[in-house]
């Protein structure tokens, strides 16, 4: 029933739209299209707030010095109808980012592609795509 | 991205999507009248089908429902591109889009499409479009637009509302598609009906009691709302709005009518009407489905984790600073 | 409005909590009136309604050249009246300019009074017996005078170091009469006594239901009031006060037992 | 009775009238009118008339934060909230936080950035709220900052992530409203005075009709990793009875923009007091 997964279609009408960018404010504003970065760290935080999430981020620098990075991600209500919840991103996760760090020079960065070590993405599954929302029933 | 004159500078701070769907139609288009309209929309009824009701007789339009959409509100001026692939966050050449992958956090618009709704806009007009500006309105418009445009950036004022946390642009009323948490929560109690959105937790409770508007020194960001029913339909009046509603760059003037009636256990039709004379010629209106939601609304708790506020400001401030610098430089 | 008197006592009682001490024999009142009786409200309570003035010369610690002595005589009596309205008069110019500033007013502004009370007592204390507020205890003598050496060394600096009164905050209790407008109303309600104090426009509601004491987390400048009857006089009993309040020494801990009693006009009390 | 006098009488006057409409405190059994569904309706729009969010515990008077604002922003004396005794059970580190908070309230009091609320502090906001009851729905609505809670009344679900207005299952016991909320994060606070507590908040409400105009509320509050047991808050809530009464928007975000962005503005400025 629901929303029909028609990606034909629905992409058509993304087009129409003319909208590859859909958010709270403006990526350009915030962050860098000349500073493109990659990290790989250890998770230690992830806020699950709105209007975007942040993952907090260890990152060792070449020499050796851990540098906290913050890493905003999407509203996570639309991760919580996918079924995640907060335990789905434990803290001591190792994850890589792809991504522009931000205007201001702090250590922040947009994630436009988080992945973990292996390369799977994260945050999808098979099972996501479907709209049941597991992480809402107790237990 | 194609931009729009008007919308080139909202587009930069929110994203285009929205903006392009409400963008105001060239001047000179011929309007069309409201009530003559209605663009079929090919959702299946059931004719065995009687709606359900409230123990004291009152329509039960309660649940959570979603009025996700991507079929434009306007006809597309263009005819519509080639269709694309699948959803990816690559450009051409394999860089990255400067954005999160909206697949993984599961904003992927693609999947905003209602089944069977197979219009290709939402308005109600007989030419798909909505009515021109009229002159005092396209003045204003303007003069708006040059004002954002040298200070957008001063502070957090001058910022769109949607950055501001205070209200998403499509909340309303009327109501439209957010382009992600698109959900909305009805509750009745005896005597009001509230309308819960989930972007910025914002609810409307509209009294159904026949009491009249609220004085009109009052100005809110939803306007004053009130109600009847009229058969299975729910018909809200609202007006009261303040000088910076968002909606279409109406003015403070702005009515709006909504129709809300549920034409299936899982569907509600939504139909709404507008009215300012100092913004368009005529009123106009549209027509949408929501489609019942299996997950609760969660909280979107939007100002409270506002740091794109302040990154902005602060990204901008460090962009100035490096400006004069490299003028500095340059003058030595 | 003068058509009976009110008679209060007040004791205060150092130590705390007391509630349950009784308070100490209080002055017997005695009515030579026979044919008089108490009036009442509608509800029984003994009508205690009225403005009532606490107006009089009596001084609250009896003299100490007066010694033992608890009551003046009808010639005494004259002689003292005489005596301290010639000594409190500011219409005068007899100390000096500074003196004279001090005064500032005449007699027009001041209400203090003309005369004795009405049995002619020598000090307003009537417990102990040598009409005198006892001595501080040590703990209080160090307190009181650190206090006093502060505010000596700060009394111009800002307006926490200036009295209570001039920062209008209040008068304070117990009831004792100052120098203009000693005026009390009183109010009843059902459960409820109301007095009024003109100064300050300061206002107790005091109920009369038997409930406990506020918490102890709350301090306040006229503290905490709980009343009851006792026959035909109204017992008040006044805890909670502020660090901040000063009656003679006693501040926070203060125990404060009030009487009200009503009384025939002119009855020699 | 000359002038002076006349005019303490007119005080006395207002007092008598307060005293004569104080409500008894004392309850006796109410049987609420019903929904459909044979529970209570509570419908309504309520209040709390008490000053439980400037400190849940009884408090004298007090001056308040910002000299400029004088007596406006002064704390109103309350004789607090809280059943059982007059104080909150800290362990001894988080009393030594709540101290912390105290001294930084004006900086760090959530409601001084219109964060929302957090339960209980929305109930007792000085600001309505509104219960919108069917026999399928409960909704609280609350005009402070916008906050709102839908009660799950069905089978009891579980918060996918911390939240400010937590995660409510719902049910009856008898004619009581009792609401179970968990799902808190740690950004909320009790009152103005730095009471606060964990993510291990867990709430339990209790709303129950007590006349036509008010209802009781209760709400036993418990987080081991702040409180050594757990406490009780009560107090009744009124209903706002104006036939013309409804909701208005609060949305201060905009009043705080200054606050928490000013010195990010291209022109910051000076004036603030």
């Amino acid at each position: 029933m629901r929303r029909k997964w028609m990606v034909a279609a629905a992409a058509a009408g993304f087009l129409a739209m003319g909208l590859p960018v859909w958010a709270h404010h403006a990526f350009a504003a915030e962050f860098d299209a000349d500073k493109p970065l990659k990290l790989q760290g250890t998770v230690t935080k992830w806020e699950l707030v709105n209007p975007h999430s942040w993952i907090h981020l260890d990152v060792k620098g070449p020499d050796g010095k851990v540098t906290e990075w913050m890493i905003e991600g999407g509203s996570p209500n639309s991760l919580f109808r996918l079924g995640f919840t907060k335990d789905a991103l434990p803290p001591g996760s190792e994850i890589v980012v792809e991504g522009y760090a931000a205007k201001d020079g702090s250590p922040r960065a947009v994630g436009a592609s988080l992945t973990f070590k292996d390369g799977k993405k994260l945050f999808l599954s098979s099972s996501a795509a479907n709209g049941a929302a597991p992480g809402t029933d107790e237990k | 991205m194609r931009q729009h004159p008007f919308r080139t500078l909202v587009c930069a701070a929110m994203g285009c999507a929205v903006i392009f769907l409400l963008s105001a139609p060239a001047i000179g288009q011929t309007p069309g009248s409201v009530t003559k309209t209605a663009a079929a929309a090919k959702v299946s009824e059931n004719k065995a089908w009687t709606a359900p009701h409230l123990p004291d007789g009152t329509p039960d339009l309660q649940g959570v429902w979603s009025n996700a959409t991507n079929i434009p509100l306007e006809k597309p001026r263009q005819a519509a591109p080639a269709r694309p692939g699948a959803y990816t966050n690559r450009q051409a050449n394999g860089d990255l889009v400067l954005h999160y992958d909206n697949a993984q956090f599961g904003l992927d618009r693609s999947r905003n499409v209602v089944a069977e709704d197979t219009r290709e806009y939402l308005v109600t007009t007989p030419d798909g479009h909505i009515p021109a500006l009229v002159p005092e309105a396209q003045k204003r418009i303007a003069e708006r637009a040059a004002f954002t445009r040298d200070h957008q950036w001063d502070g957090p004022e001058t910022r769109p509302l949607g950055e501001q946390c205070i209200m998403w642009p499509n909340e309303g009323p009327p109501m439209l598609s957010e382009g992600y948490n698109s959900n909305l929560q009805i509750a009745q109690g005896p005597g009001y009906v509230a309308i819960m959105q989930e972007m910025i937790h914002d609810v409307r409770i509209i009294p159904t009691d026949g009491r009249p508007h609220i004085a009109s020194d009052i100005r809110q960001w939803f306007g004053n709302s009130t109600g009847h029913w009229e058969g299975n339909t729910l018909v809200v009046d609202t007006t009261n709005f303040t000088d910076k509603v968002a909606f279409q760059r109406a003015s403070e003037n702005l009515h709006v009518i909504e129709r809300i009636t549920r034409v299936a256990d899982d569907k509600i039709q939504y139909e709404f009407t507008v009215e300012d004379p100092h913004t368009w010629a005529e009123p106009w209106g549209a027509k949408i489905f929501w489609e019942k939601e299996s997950t609760p609304i969660y909280e979107y708790a939007c100002h409270e984790g506002n740091y794109g506020m302040r990154n902005n400001l602060s990204a901008r401030r460090a962009m100035e600073r490096k400006a004069e610098e490299a003028a500095k430089k340059e003058a030595k | 409005m003068r058509m009976s008197a009110l008679v209060v006592t007040a004791a205060l009682l150092a130590a705390f909590p007391a509630s349950s001490q009784t308070p100490l024999a209080a002055t017997k009142v005695q009515t030579a009136n026979t044919r008089w009786t108490v009036p009442r409200t509608a509800d029984g309570q003994p009508d205690l309604q009225g403005v009532w003035t606490n107006t009089t010369i009596t001084p609250l610690e009896r003299p100490a050249e007066l010694g033992t002595k608890a009551f003046f005589t009808p010639e005494e009596a004259a002689q003292y009246e005489k005596k301290t309205v010639a000594s409190q008069t500011g219409d005068r110019r007899d100390g000096g300019p500074e003196v004279d500033v001090g005064r500032s007013y005449n007699e027009f502004w001041r209400d203090r009074g003309t005369k004795v009370v009405g049995d002619r007592r020598t000090s307003l204390v009537v417990d102990p017996p040598d009409g005198r507020v006892p001595a501080l205890t040590p703990e209080a003598q160090k307190r009181v005078s650190e206090t006093a050496a502060m505010m000596r060394a700060h009394s111009t600096d800002g307006p926490e170091y200036r009295n209570l009164w001039e920062r209008c905050l209040t008068r304070g209790l117990p009831m004792l009469p100052g120098p203009y407008n000693n005026d009390f109303q009183i109010v009843q309600a059902p459960g409820y006594v109301a007095i009024l104090h003109e100064m300050i426009h300061d206002v107790r509601i005091i109920p009369l239901d038997g409930r406990p004491h506020v918490t102890q987390n709350i301090r306040q400048w006229m503290g905490d009031g709980r009343g009851h009857w006792e026959g035909d006089t109204l017992v008040v009993e006044t805890t909670n006060f502020s660090e901040k309040t000063n009656f003679r020494g006693a501040n926070a801990n203060m125990h404060l037992i009030e009487r009200f009693t009503r009384v025939p006009r002119g009855d020699p009390v | 009775m000359d002038n002076k006098r006349a005019g303490s009488m007119t005080a006395l006057a207002v007092v008598l009238l307060a005293l004569a409409t104080l409500p008894g405190w004392a309850q006796t059994a109410y049987r609420a009118p019903r929904m459909a569904d044979g529970h209570p309706n509570l419908n309504g729009i309520w209040q709390t008339l008490n000053t439980a969010n400037w400190d849940l515990r009884g408090h004298a008077a007090a001056m308040g934060r910002v000299v400029a604002l004088g007596s406006e922003d002064a704390m109103p004396p309350g004789l607090g909230v809280i059943v059982d005794g007059d104080e909150i059970p800290y362990l001894p580190a988080a009393e030594a936080k709540r101290k912390q908070n105290y001294e930084n309230r004006l900086k760090d009091d959530p409601e001084v950035k219109c964060y929302l609320p957090g339960v209980p502090r929305a109930t007792y906001m000085p600001y309505p709220f509104q219960i919108v009851q069917s026999t399928k729905t409960i909704m609280f609505s609350y005009e402070y900052a916008g906050g709102v809670r839908v009660i799950n009344m069905d089978k009891p679900t579980k918060s996918p992530a911390d939240s400010w207005m937590g995660w409510s299952n719902g049910h009856w016991e008898g004619d009581t409203l009792v609401i179970d909320v968990t799902g808190f994060n740690e950004d909320t606070w009790f009152d103005r005075v730095g009471d606060y507590h964990s993510d291990s908040l867990h709430v339990v409400e209790r709303y129950t009709p007590r006349s036509a105009e008010t209802l009781t509320y209760e709400a036993t509050i418990e987080d081991p990793k702040v409180f050594s047991r757990p406490w009780k808050i009560s107090m009744p809530l009124y209903r706002h009875v104006e036939k013309n009464a409804q909701l208005l928007e609060f949305k201060c975000v905009e009043f705080v923009e200054e606050l928490l962005y000013g010195p990010l503005r291209k022109h910051p400025r000076n004036d603030n007091p």
